[in-house]
């Protein structure tokens, strides 16, 4: 029998105010082999730890049991102040009684004898708790991270400048992400391209940088420090080594009618493309849905062009293995399809855009070389209606609920870059919030409003007529309580936005958790924001939530600073509570073995003493603690109990079961 | 048989350390209420639970079990709540052929951001337990030879 | 009175984030003197008798245009009728008699007109 | 037949093929044949056994039989076989030890349906000779056959190294329409139905102790770590999450060879749990036969990501 | 196919062209359009509010008589599918309103909202085919431009209704273009005509015609097809220079060449 120490946390009023905790305490101080018990207002603090270490030597104890908040929470806290008095971290167990109890529940008496049962469960479980110490594992120096946006280009280039290894694996056949097709930044009004593309160019540059460009991740397996990652490197029928970038094939190439992704389909390239000049790499890829030569065999004119041979219609898609010991995710993010509000007729004027299409408009290596032009007829508009959260803050029903965040700032920015470049044009705004929470954020929104003259309208827009080449705009302006009838030339849509939609096939073969929302979510909003909940995967920019640049740059460094920690060690402490089978019990049946996702199970054939001082040899059931995560799923695929979870055994988890069902 | 006036069933919800159990942390970090004889008990993954586990809640005067794990896709290790998945299901069947009430047992995927989803699946289900009436027909099928 | 209007309508005003979407889509605008945001604002806030006196109440056309815009889907359209049930529903509150239909009918006017009329305007 | 077996037994162990041999030989009344050893001539002579009671399932005592060095040959019937072949899958047996000869098999009788004061039986082709107190009759085999025969799933002997008789192959059967019938009933009356067949167990132990699948090194019944240990049953209801237990730790490994009635001597339809289990495995994912081979994964160990969810035992009703 | 059928008031007195060509070319497409026996009339409005009870009950009777027979229930009149759909909807999700209704008629089981509503041209769509309607039309409508107007009534709320994207809406378009004609999209073909408002104020009708008039005759529409008689009325009566309206069944019947036939 342990002998147990029971400390009871007020969480200030967090779980005394429903728990009468000195009750608890008081209660839980009969149960057997509880020798101290009490309760104090905040365990977690210096004082309660101290106090929690001083009970240790004074009474002696061999188990702790604290009820405080979820194990989630604290539960390394606490089992460090335990180490630091000199008892087996897991010889600690916690009772929730804050999130699972004091919190859900209003009636004092209800949550008090519900609080004292979870402690029963505890103390139950503590008894029959082992000390257990951990293993290590080795760590593979190398990190890998998902998405080449300047989000994964920030981070890789903090991890390389630490001295590790990185590799950056994008999808599209240049780094650089949506940056790219950024005209300015707010709130300085610098060119995006010009503060983008160095950056790309010292990834491309960088010796410890590799950029598997135009490729996927396609499998992922083992754990942190020794992650195995298959990428799928896509056929681009251009063999990288040998192109040189020089771009006549793309001049040539009879397939002129390919909507042009750059530039959102607003114009047209060639079926064999470089996305764009700064592209990085530099290098050709043929669109196989567009290539004559691919389709039907007939042309193969970049081919004849090409002087340096690099055309090569066989190539195939090749698999790449390569092992990591960090992921970073950089997924980033799409605005939305607008399908669903076409009561702004998107689908039904080209003069309808969104505000991703207006950077395109607006930038000097766009479709239209900078000059802002209406899609439809090329003519300058006059008037320009931007309307806000199309999409954003919606009711479930109605598309997204959160806030997309950089689209205030932006429109802000177009509607500013408008007046200043086209004094002659009338520019509204219809906000229902102008949010501008950031460094000269609010000062440069004003600016827009006083000394831009933009027409900032709280209300909303309801209705967008075409009607002989005119956008006839119906909106509200609730200040003055009146409806507007403006005759516009162009509507800008500031479409929500959403994760990319490789984010939750990743986010599965990752095992890393995701919101209703597919962003990725974080290990602790607060404390913890770079990393996801599953060990070893780090979360950059904007797959995580909505972002502008300088916070997305942030973030990135922070993931990077977290990589590097890890790879910085050598080893990493394993988990202790992992599969151990009883050897004398193992029918060597392979039961384990076949459900084992870490491949941690192997068998070997042993001699044991039989009766009459014979040996028998049997086949039995080894597991190797350092590459076990703890699942316990070969626990109860063993036939005959054989195999038990360190830390959640069989007998730990039926007594926790019997002290709350007596 | 005396009227249990104030019926409060005893409910064992096994719920595994990633996601469901993170998701019941959440509805309480949102304060969303869920009746308080239903107990959770931490396991690291759903197919820890051994159906043994089950049967022994029950037998120790359990009305309802419930087990709550991550999505299917979505497991920390990647396959357990697939086991875990067959494993419940032909436990259920096998109550259920032995004529146990079928809605004493359930299992929910629960996401470490449904907490909603966590309190709403704890009300129904107590709910239901609570229709159902204390857990006669396990313990009968005791059958004591008295 | 605010609670009667929840429950007639059954919409809970406070899901609305005051963007005026449903105002900006509204085509019988000109003609009320409250607009559908209004509305929603002021079962809110319990300024309900003002609605029920206001001018053109009546002139909500129930064409959904609000309901289906509204980003929050709050339905002002059922927030709007239930204010004018709030008044038909009292003695004498009936916006239309029967002695006024035969001017009002022309060859051509289909029955689902007057039909409506009557179960929007009276009890 | 008997006396193939034997003259087969013989010459294996003087041709030195084997060791030893295990079949069957007489137990105390005339129908319980019980398993055995052979190591010489002589004792075949005397003891061998084969007849239309030769039940037992000989598979699990090769278990320890197969680690006793040297080799032993083993008779297998059919529904044997696949025990055979499933212990081999879960490497319980050690396959070089051991000489299979498989035995075709018309199927085994049970002495209870031959009537009260049984003395002796004799076959002649498809009549049985029954001596009785009350004097000699005549029943017909087919009449007396145990119920497990009657719903027979296969006639193929799936291992074998030589084989005595035909190679049969799976019959088509309706094993599972008690089942069936079970699950049409409502909730209370399988309840009533089960209740009425648990409550009879006196925890003997004789189903385990016969079940092939049941072969654990240490039963969970016997080990206190489990947390499930009792030796006997100490409260009733024990009894019931015994065999609840029993039947989940065979899911997925049992052959249906029926054994566990068989032995029962309170005539439970245990089987009946496990077929149901059968049932449901191949009606959820797909056809499986425990040990009709050595390389399909067991359904327990194995899964798609398509499963149907556990709330299938509701949508479906009794079913 | 058989259908029940729901025809409403004003299809058997102002709107009877609606129903008549409706009805001849189902006959011409191979499905036949089964009248409800003593059906009442909807009522015209949907009641919004949830505590109304009696203003659900007709179209309750017509889901339910449907229903005994086994049949979806087709509907030709905007306001009839209108009310009838959203009925069903709320006896299918409101509980307190199903109980209630139960109630009202007395029922054993209550109604749950098990009848399907089908309006006239999604039985086109979805059980005939657009692409089978066009084989079968004799009479292509060749060269006419034609606008769509919805009006309000069949597609919104689009989550209950569930009939075509509520803010661009194809099914008369495809109709159209079926019948051989060319469609012309506008975008003012789901704003309200103002119809309900005409006994009250004629002027605001108008100003709501004339509106939707200009934006489609502004896109090249020639002349315009509508499925609600009172939208029909609106806009041809109310109207300072307004484009031809039709009901879309009379260039259905004129397509299949039995329009003269049924008349």
């Amino acid at each position: 029998m342990q002998r147990v120490g029971v400390f009871v946390c007020w969480c200030g009023s967090n779980i005394a105010a429903t728990v009468d905790v000195e009750k608890v305490a008081e209660v839980l101080a009969k149960e057997p082999g509880v020798v101290f018990s009490t309760n104090y207002q905040y365990m977690c603090s210096q004082a309660g730890q101290e106090m929690i270490q001083e009970s240790i030597a004074k009474y002696n104890l061999t188990g702790v049991v604290i009820c405080s908040c979820s194990p989630r929470m604290h539960e390394n806290t606490f089992r460090k102040t335990c180490e630091k008095a000199g008892l087996n971290p897991y010889m600690v167990e916690i009772a929730n009684i804050r999130e699972q109890c004091s919190w859900i529940h209003k009636d004092k008496e209800t949550a008090t004898e519900k609080a004292v049962i979870l402690g029963r469960a505890a103390i139950a479980k503590v008894h029959l708790n082992a000390p257990l110490t951990s293993g290590t594992s080795p760590v593979k120096k190398r990190a890998l991270v998902i998405g080449g946006g300047i989000a994964g280009i920030q981070t890789a280039l903090d991890i390389a400048d630490a001295g590790f290894d990185v590799d950056i694996v994008e999808k599209e056949p240049t780094i650089g992400g949506k940056m790219t097709q950024i005209d300015k930044t707010f709130p300085t009004l610098d060119c995006a391209a010009c503060i983008l593309t160095p950056k790309m160019v010292d990834a491309a540059q960088n010796e410890k940088i590799h950029i598997y460009s135009y490729s996927e991740v396609s499998s992922v397996k083992g754990f942190v420090g020794n992650f195995k990652v298959t990428i799928k490197k896509k056929a681009r029928y251009v063999d990288e080594t040998k192109c040189t970038g020089c771009g006549l094939c793309t001049e040539k190439c009879p397939q002129k009618k390919v909507p042009n992704a750059f530039n959102l389909g607003l114009d047209n390239r060639r079926a064999i493309y470089i996305p764009f000049a700064q592209a990085v790499p530099k290098v050709a890829t043929i669109d196989a849905d567009y290539c004559t030569m691919l389709k039907s065999g007939k042309c193969g004119v970049c081919s004849k062009v090409c002087t340096a041979g690099a055309i090569d219609y066989t190539q195939k898609d090749a698999f790449i293995e390569q092992e990591y010991g960090a992921i970073v995710v950089a997924t980033g993010f799409n605005p939305i399809k607008l399908d669903q509000y076409d009561e702004f007729a998107y689908s039904q004027s080209p003069d309808v855009v969104t505000s991703l299409e207006f950077e395109r408009l607006m930038n000097a290596a766009g479709p239209t070389g900078g000059t802002l032009l209406r899609p439809s007829d090329g003519q300058h508009p006059h008037t320009i209606v931007f309307v806000q959260c199309v999409g954003s803050r919606c009711d479930d029903s109605k598309g997204k609920p959160y806030c997309s965040k950089i689209c205030c700032m932006y429109t802000a920015k177009h509607a500013m870059l408008c007046r200043e470049k086209y004094p002659d044009t009338d520019v509204y705004v219809f906000y229902i919030d102008v949010r501008t929470p950031g460094k000269n954020f609010d000062e440069f929104y004003r600016r827009a409003v006083e000394e831009y003259g933009v027409h900032y309208v709280k209300g909303m827009v309801g209705k967008v007529v075409p009607e002989n080449g005119k956008l006839k705009v119906q909106a509200s302006d609730l200040i003055g309580n009146q409806q507007l009838h403006i005759d516009a030339d162009m509507v800008v849509l500031a479409a929500a936005i959403e994760p990319d939609k490789s984010a939750r096939p990743l986010a599965t073969m990752l095992t890393a958790s995701m919101d209703t929302n597919d962003f990725f979510t974080e290990a602790h909003p607060k404390l913890r924001p770079v990393e996801s909940p599953t060990a070893g995967i780090f979360l950059s920019g904007a797959c995580q939530g909505p972002k502008d640049i300088p916070e997305t740059v942030a973030q990135a460094s922070a993931a990077a600073a977290k990589v590097i920690g890890l790879l910085n060690k050598d080893h990493l402490v394993c988990n202790p509570c992992t599969a151990q089978p009883d050897e004398l019990m193992c029918n060597g049946c392979s039961s384990c073995e076949k459900v084992c996702p870490y491949g941690a199970i192997t068998y070997v054939d042993k001699e044991f003493r039989g009766p009459n001082r014979t040996t028998l040899l049997r086949r039995v059931a080894q597991v190797n603690p350092a590459v076990c995560q703890g699942c316990g799923a070969c626990t109860v695929a063993c036939p005959s109990g054989a195999m038990d979870l360190k830390g959640f055994s069989n007998k730990q988890i039926m007594a926790e079961v019997d002290a709350i069902c007596r | 048989m005396p009227v249990n006036e104030e019926f409060k069933p005893t409910i064992v919800a096994f719920c595994c350390n990633w996601c469901s159990y993170a998701g019941a942390d959440l509805s309480g970090t949102n304060r969303l209420q869920y009746p308080a004889n239903v107990k959770i008990i931490r396991i690291p993954c759903s197919c820890r639970l051994n159906p043994m586990f089950v049967l022994r809640a029950f037998q120790r005067g359990a009305d309802g079990v419930i087990l709550c794990g991550c999505h299917p896709g979505d497991c920390h290790y990647t396959t357990g709540n697939y086991y875990a998945r067959r494993r419940m299901t032909l436990l259920f069947s096998m109550l259920d052929f032995l004529g146990i009430e079928r809605e004493r047992t359930r299992v929910e995927w629960v996401s470490a951001a449904e907490g909603a989803k966590f309190a709403a699946t704890m009300n129904d289900f107590s709910a239901t337990i609570h229709k159902l009436g204390p857990n006669r027909r396990l313990e009968d099928l005791r059958c004591r030879k008295d | 009175m605010i609670d009667t209007i929840k429950r007639i309508s059954g919409v809970n005003p406070r899901k609305c984030m005051k963007c005026g979407k449903c105002t900006a889509s509204c085509p019988a605008f000109e003609r009320m003197q409250f607009h559908p945001h209004q509305f929603v604002d002021m079962v809110e806030n319990g300024r309900i008798h003002e609605l029920m006196n206001s001018e053109g109440i009546d002139f909500c056309l129930s064409c959904f245009a609000c309901v289906e815009r509204c980003p929050r889907n709050v339905e002002p359209a059922k927030v709007i009728e239930a204010v004018r049930l709030a008044v038909v529903r009292q003695q004498g509150g009936a916006h239309l008699t029967p002695d006024e239909i035969p001017a009002l009918l022309d060859d051509e006017l289909p029955q689902q007109a007057i039909t409506a009329a009557f179960r929007k305007y009276r009890k | 037949m008997q006396e193939r077996l034997k003259q087969k037994a013989t010459q294996l162990l003087e041709n030195g093929t084997v060791d030893r041999i295990l079949g069957w030989k007489a137990g105390e009344f005339f129908y319980d044949l019980t398993p055995a050893v052979f190591t010489t001539k002589e004792q075949i002579e005397k003891d061998f056994v084969f007849n239309v009671f030769a039940g037992a399932n000989l598979s699990k005592y090769l278990i320890a039989e197969s680690r006793k060095g040297g080799k032993v040959a083993a008779f297998i019937k059919p529904c044997d076989s696949y025990s055979f072949q499933q212990l081999l899958k879960e490497h319980r047996i050690w396959r070089d030890n051991v000489y299979v000869v498989g035995v075709q098999c018309d199927g085994m009788c049970d002495a209870a349906k031959l009537g009260d004061g049984v003395l002796s039986v004799k076959e002649e082709g498809e009549n049985l000779i029954v001596d009785t107190l009350y004097g000699e009759k005549t029943v017909l085999k087919a009449d007396a056959i145990a119920d497990r025969c009657a719903s027979c799933k296969s006639k193929k002997i799936v291992i074998f190294d030589e084989l005595i008789g035909e190679q049969g192959e799976e019959t088509e059967n309706d094993r599972f329409g008690e089942i069936a019938r079970l699950e049409a009933m409502s909730p209370e009356e399988r309840f009533e139905f089960w209740r009425g067949e648990l409550s009879r167990c006196i925890r003997c132990n004789a189903c385990r102790n016969v079940c092939p699948a049941c072969s654990c090194e240490k039963c969970v019944f016997d080990n206190a770590n489990s947390g499930v240990r009792n030796k006997a049953a100490a409260d009733s209801f024990e009894e019931n999450m015994f065999h609840i237990i029993r039947a989940f730790h065979v899911t997925g490994r049992c052959t249906d060879c029926g054994e566990c009635s068989r032995v029962c001597p309170q005539n439970i339809p245990l089987h009946l749990l496990n077929r149901k289990m059968i049932k449901d495995i191949n009606e959820l994912y797909g056809p499986y036969q425990a040990g009709a081979d050595m390389d399909t994964k067991p359904p327990l160990t194995n899964f798609t990501v398509d499963d149907c969810e556990p709330s299938i035992v509701h949508e479906r009703g009794g079913q | 196919m058989t259908y029940s059928y729901f025809p409403g008031c004003t299809l058997k007195t102002k709107g009877k062209d609606l129903d008549i060509w409706g009805r001849a070319s189902a006959e011409a497409l191979g499905f036949t359009l089964e009248e409800l026996p003593d059906w009442q009339c909807c009522g015209a409005v949907y009641p919004m509010a949830k505590d109304e009870i009696a203003t659900r009950l007709s179209s309750v009777r017509a889901l339910m008589a449907a229903g005994e027979k086994g049949q979806d229930l087709v509907t030709l009149c905007s306001a009839c599918h209108h009310v009838i759909k959203r009925v069903n909807n709320d006896l299918r999700t409101d509980e307190t309103i199903r109980d209630k209704v139960a109630r009202y008629l007395k029922l054993e089981t209550p109604y749950a909202g098990e009848t399907n509503v089908r309006h006239y041209l999604e039985v086109l769509r979805d059980k005939i085919g657009f692409d089978v309607l066009k084989e079968k039309v004799v009479n292509p409508l060749t060269g006419r431009k034609i606008g769509a107007y919805y009006g309000c009534m069949l597609l919104r709320p689009a989550s209950e209704m569930g009939f075509d994207d509520p803010e661009n809406p194809t099914i008369l378009e495809d109709f159209i273009r079926a019948i051989g004609a060319e469609p012309v999209i506008y975008a003012r073909r789901n704003e309200c005509c103002g119809g309900y408002c005409t006994i009250k104020d004629k002027g605001f009708a108008t100003k709501q015609v004339d509106a939707i008039m200009e934006n489609a005759r502004n896109c090249g529409a020639e002349e315009l097809i509508t499925a609600c008689p009172l939208c029909l009325y609106n806009l041809k009566e109310n109207a300072t220079d307004g484009l031809p309206v039709a009901y879309f069944t009379e260039l259905l019947a004129e397509a299949l060449g039995v329009k003269e036939a049924a008349k």
